[in-house]
């Protein structure tokens, strides 16, 4: 093998940029080895999750993140974790790759006290340094990311925040609103619309008036990017990066992707779509594979390298699912904490008149 | 027939019956609706009349409102009222006071309609309980089912009121199957607005409930049957214009109120009851001040067990009647 | 005199269209009376207001329309009263221009049981037919403007819906919600931004990351017109109406103007602007005055006539400040009606639990 | 000092004690804010502190609560809180809720301000009181200040605590001019959130009220002293958490209690504390029942006799007080 490659990426589209990302650039086997392993890692731990649906250990609602792992994977290897990422409900990915454990992700969906938030957020709340969730209501995230930009702009600390919304969420007023701010203020904030072609049961195409989500900001730059690229998305976040840094402001990527599964557990995801169209994008386009021959290809790593990554990630994932089904559940007064902060003394009412809880 | 099918007959019924009535909404037509509520409507009467919106909730009940003005009678579904909050401004500033501003030149009606309060294992944001918010502004009529019956003959007299009603559904309660009176399944079934149903009769106490809290009653209703206590449970069915009248007439005869909601405790629907009682003339017949049951105070948690300390469980309800009432050992004092 | 004339209107500036609306058009007579007649009303019986509110005869807030009369006259002039306006609460001039008299504004304005409203709506809630307000949330008429468009497409009346907006109101997140599913469902909906350079005190350059108004629906086609000239507005809605009834969806117009009062009755309107500003619009551009030289450069109509007309308009607008200073008050019992419609039987609660009130 | 002077001095100390204080909002700087509450901060601290925002509550809410999420501390202006309406998703869903949701991880200190309720002559758009809205809401502190010594000192600890909190100032006062006791002139002035302050002593009823209605209650219960009636005047400060001891305890020593607020009736402030006495070991002590002085159940009219006729006068306070002790030729029966 070689220690790195040259690769050229999926050419991008420029709304507004005289200039975009390199496409020609290189890769290194150790970081082939990691963004395997990373993808890998998250799609085998949402097809846990989806088994620890199916045998009830997980309820509600349970997004699977699987088909997109590219666009997490190629963004944070983009970024340091002293930037920030804010995501919407299908947040397990980016849970993972904000530095919480498998465990942490699981147990948290099967309501565990050992659970990343305890057993109180579930699926659609996970957070971590500089990782402000895992937000369930859609479109609400992106202000808070605009917000969150605008801290690290008041700090002037050299750090960017990830703002990211689906195709769905894409047509919300609010998005427009924090677009104009982010644009008026200079805002170090990297909005990415994660387009995988449907919200909900509705296709982008009955949602939107213009699909063209990389050129929704209007008067702000826009970049599309083929989003089962993982290589392609590094390079783009990479230069969206500098360019925030930079003073120019905001930019609008849109990754172009694909789910695979229905858009919650309980939505077989059949009803919209064909069966054929799903198994072409896993056959033709899934991220991973494609990654994995590149690097073969390129000699990078050899199969029985990914196969042992492979082995490795099954029984980490396995592990934590073992874990997530073992531990204890988290006691009842946790109902009655964490709903101030630093409010000593503070006292919560249960569910009649006659219970009264401390917190904390 | 279950309270979806219910509702889905009142809606079929309602577009069927009046050119003006159109639903609209996220997944109500290709999708069926994200809980299947409109099943098959779209397929009957085509996309004039069931139309999909994007995610836009503030955009599409802003639009759903400006058609009512001019003369069309919208059902608005929000996938959840949790998503209502980014449509409140337009269902309070647009539609329940224009009627008013107007003085009379322009009313709207429309109904707002979805699942409310908590689902299983939906976690903080999408649990919230609207009764209460919906409940404190004049210009809107609020109404709150429980069974199947008051889902259809309720939603239908939605739909034919000239003004703005929020209709709030229970995710749990989808599901359940009731029976329905032989003249429920008319498609002139209707029930009044502003009129409480009395579930089950009794002479000890009084426990006014609404939606899923009904059902908890019930349940408490027939626990206590067997320690001797005879509760009535009243079902409001309206949250507003409240059916004070029958609360009162209940209390007269009972002399002991509970109330039971899923929403938060402070600034709640027990919170109304208490203080409408205690300004009436029936408050000089209660033996004992009224107490409520009620969601806990927090936001939801996910975990099984801690949500179902965050939501009225038939031992909250059993435990203060018989606080209520001095009856057994579970008897403790009020918080201070 | 003669009857009528060939002139050329401002021209525009074209967003997404092909072919714009005429710049050649010619002007009737009648019409050149009618028009200066109608913005001269305006501008009367907004000064008319601003005198009443310095005597206190009017509460609360009070925007006055001085400067954009050729917006709403110019509409208007293109549309039938089967046609829908909905307008944010500015609302005046258009409510003169959809048939309430001078009398029944400024009995509205005094609080008089003989407003349009009884008393009840005051500055920022009249309505006609058709005629929709008179709101007063900033940008949230627009979804009810769509919405109001699409009961017409729903019934096949083959009539638009006006929805007026300011540029303020512009960067309003619902109304990149209406523009989007009004085009997807090409609702016959017009768009105006009546741009008068301030929101409140806010001065467009500080509040929108774009200030081209006319290409802020992106996908929607738009027209920027010179909101100084009635005609230009009339040919340019005349334009829209045949393209949004011809099926192609809906159009954003910006219609540039100016406000000369200050925001409402209580903002002096000078610590965001200069004097001078104020003044050289007043001096070289007011839509009234410059409509005026070119009907009679035109030879429609002679100065005296003019004088004539103006004369009459002063008394119209003096008998109805008489009017509405002398008209009777509402009767308090007014307070409790109107809550809800055809509700037999209901009752209100007064300000504490020992009154109740019959709603009639 | 009115409480203009006393809300801009809060937010002038506060500013410049702690880095991460910032002030949002439309109009907030170049123009020193709608109501002219922020006069001169932006002269004083720069665009970087004191930032004017487009009009887009939803928008700038949601970015003032990201950015507290991130470890600053805004302070959010609504130009009133009927605005906030179309903010209000971020207020609850995103501001109230994460703190639980990240089980402690994610704490959002940002505080909300505006006027709220009626103004003068602005109609039913812009005159809604919300202080029972957000009190509803576990997760938020809400204020709802009187004086400028609370306005100051209440602000004050509202921008130092670590949770969202909603404070509810009212247009009406802030031209109004209080004595400030000497240590309200420090800057380290702060009053603790939950607690209540008797405002005036009395023996015969308790009128427990919040923001203008204090001044009713103050202004009836000098009306009464002339009568010989006694009326202690307890100024809530806070809605959420209430200091429901102070209510409590005053009762004790009155026996009787109305309730005045300038919201509408049902759902609202009054119906809460009536339940929450009602619960209370202080109901016993109660010799009449509690009643409520509110806004009239209407959406506030324009005319100045209409809108008098919708919102809480003296006179209701001071009817209310005699039937509630069974005093005067005016003492009729309650409603049915
Ligand atoms: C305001 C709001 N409306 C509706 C919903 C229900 N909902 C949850 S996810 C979703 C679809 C979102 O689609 P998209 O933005 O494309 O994201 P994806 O699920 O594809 O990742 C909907 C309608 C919600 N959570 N919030
Ligand atoms: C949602 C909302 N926010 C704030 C206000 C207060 N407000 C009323 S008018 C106005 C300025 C609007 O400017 P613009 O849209 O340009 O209209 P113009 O007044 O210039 O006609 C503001 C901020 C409001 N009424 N509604
Ligand atoms: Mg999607
Ligand atoms: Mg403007």
């Amino acid at each position: 093998t070689v220690n790195e490659a040259s690769l050229s990426v999926t050419p991008y589209k420029l709304h507004k940029l005289d200039e975009g990302p390199n496409t020609e650039t290189t890769l290194t086997r150790d970081d082939a080895l990691k963004y395997y392993r990373e993808m890998q890692v998250i799609r085998r731990m949402e097809t846990a999750a989806g088994t620890l649906y199916k045998s009830k250990e997980i309820r509600g609602f349970c997004h699977l993140y699987s088909g997109q792992e590219a666009c997490c994977v190629g963004i944070q290897n983009a970024l340091t974790l002293d930037d920030a990422i804010i995501t919407a409900y299908r947040a397990h990915g980016w849970a993972y790759m904000r530095g919480i454990s498998v465990h942490g992700i699981l147990a948290e969906l099967t309501g565990r006290k050992t659970g990343c938030a305890k057993g109180k957020g579930g699926s659609m709340h996970m957070y971590a340094k500089n990782f402000y969730g895992g937000n369930g209501i859609v479109g609400a995230q992106v202000p808070l990311g605009a917000g969150i930009a605008l801290a690290h702009q008041y700090r002037n600390d050299n750090t960017v925040c990830v703002t990211l919304y689906g195709d769905g969420a894409a047509n919300q007023g609010q998005i427009f609103e924090a677009f104009n701010m982010s644009k008026l203020w200079d805002l170090p904030c990297i909005y990415v619309c994660e387009n995988n072609k449907y919200g909900m049961g509705t296709a982008v195409e009955r949602a939107a008036a213009s699909t063209d989500y990389y050129t929704r900001g209007d008067y702000i730059p826009g970049i599309w990017i083929d989003g089962m690229d993982v290589i392609a998305v590094r390079e783009a976040t990479k230069f969206s990066k500098e360019y925030c840094l930079s003073g120019k402001g905001p930019l609008v990527l849109e990754v172009e992707t694909y789910r695979y599964h229905g858009h919650s557990m309980s939505d077989p995801g059949t009803s919209y779509r064909t069966r054929e169209e799903v198994q072409e994008v896993r056959q033709q386009r899934d991220p991973i594979s494609s990654f994995r021959s590149r690097i073969v290809e390129a000699n990078l790593v050899t199969e029985a390298e990914l196969k042992d990554v492979d082995k490795d990630v099954r029984k980490e994932v396995d592990d934590a699912v073992g874990k997530a089904k073992s531990d204890p559940r988290p006691a009842i007064t946790e109902t009655y904490t964490h709903v101030y902060h630093n409010t000593p003394g503070y006292s919560v009412r249960g569910c009649d008149a006659f219970s009264v809880h401390a917190s904390s | 027939m279950t309270v979806r099918e219910a509702l889905n007959s009142a809606m079929e019924e309602e577009v069927k019956n009046d050119e003006r009535v159109f639903i609209l909404g996220e997944e109500v037509a290709l999708y069926d609706g994200a809980y299947k509520v409109t099943k098959g409507l779209y397929q009957t009467f085509g996309d004039k009349r069931v139309i999909d919106t994007p995610i836009t909730e503030m955009g599409f009940a802003g639009i759903a409102v400006g058609a009512a003005m001019a003369g069309l009678r919208p059902i608005c579904e929000f996938m959840t009222f949790n998503f209502a909050m980014q449509a409140i401004d337009q269902i309070i500033n647009s539609a329940a006071k224009t009627y008013y501003m107007s003085a009379g030149d322009v009313n709207v009606p429309i109904v707002f309609r979805g699942p409310n309060g908590a689902s299983a294992g939906v976690a903080a944001q999408h649990s919230q309980c609207f009764a209460a918010w919906y409940g404190h502004c004049p210009g809107l009529k609020v109404i709150s089912p429980f069974s199947s019956a008051d889902a259809k003959g309720l939603l239908k007299s939605a739909v034919r009121d000239d003004n703005p009603v929020v209709f709030l559904e229970n995710e749990i309660l989808y599901g359940r199957p009731f029976e329905m009176p032989e003249e429920a399944l008319k498609d002139d079934y209707l029930i009044p607005i502003g009129k409480a149903k009395i579930e089950r009769e009794g002479t000890d106490i009084t426990i006014v409930a609404h939606s899923l809290g009904v059902l908890r009653a019930l349940e408490a209703a027939q626990i206590l049957a067997a320690d001797g206590i005879s509760a009535e449970v009243i079902n409001l069915r309206t949250i507003r214009p409240m059916d004070v009248e029958a609360i009162l007439t209940s209390i007269k005869k009972t002399n002991h109120l509970i109330t039971v909601e899923g929403g938060w405790p402070h600034f709640g629907v027990g919170a109304e009851i208490c203080a409408t009682v205690m300004e009436s003339e029936a408050f000089d017949y209660l033996d004992a001040p009224v107490v409520r049951v009620s969601g806990a105070d927090v936001p939801m948690p996910y975990s099984t067990e801690l949500e179902a300390a965050s939501l009225p469980q038939v031992t909250n309800i059993t435990n203060s009647v018989k606080n209520t009432l001095h009856i057994g050992e579970s008897s403790q004092g009020l918080r201070k």
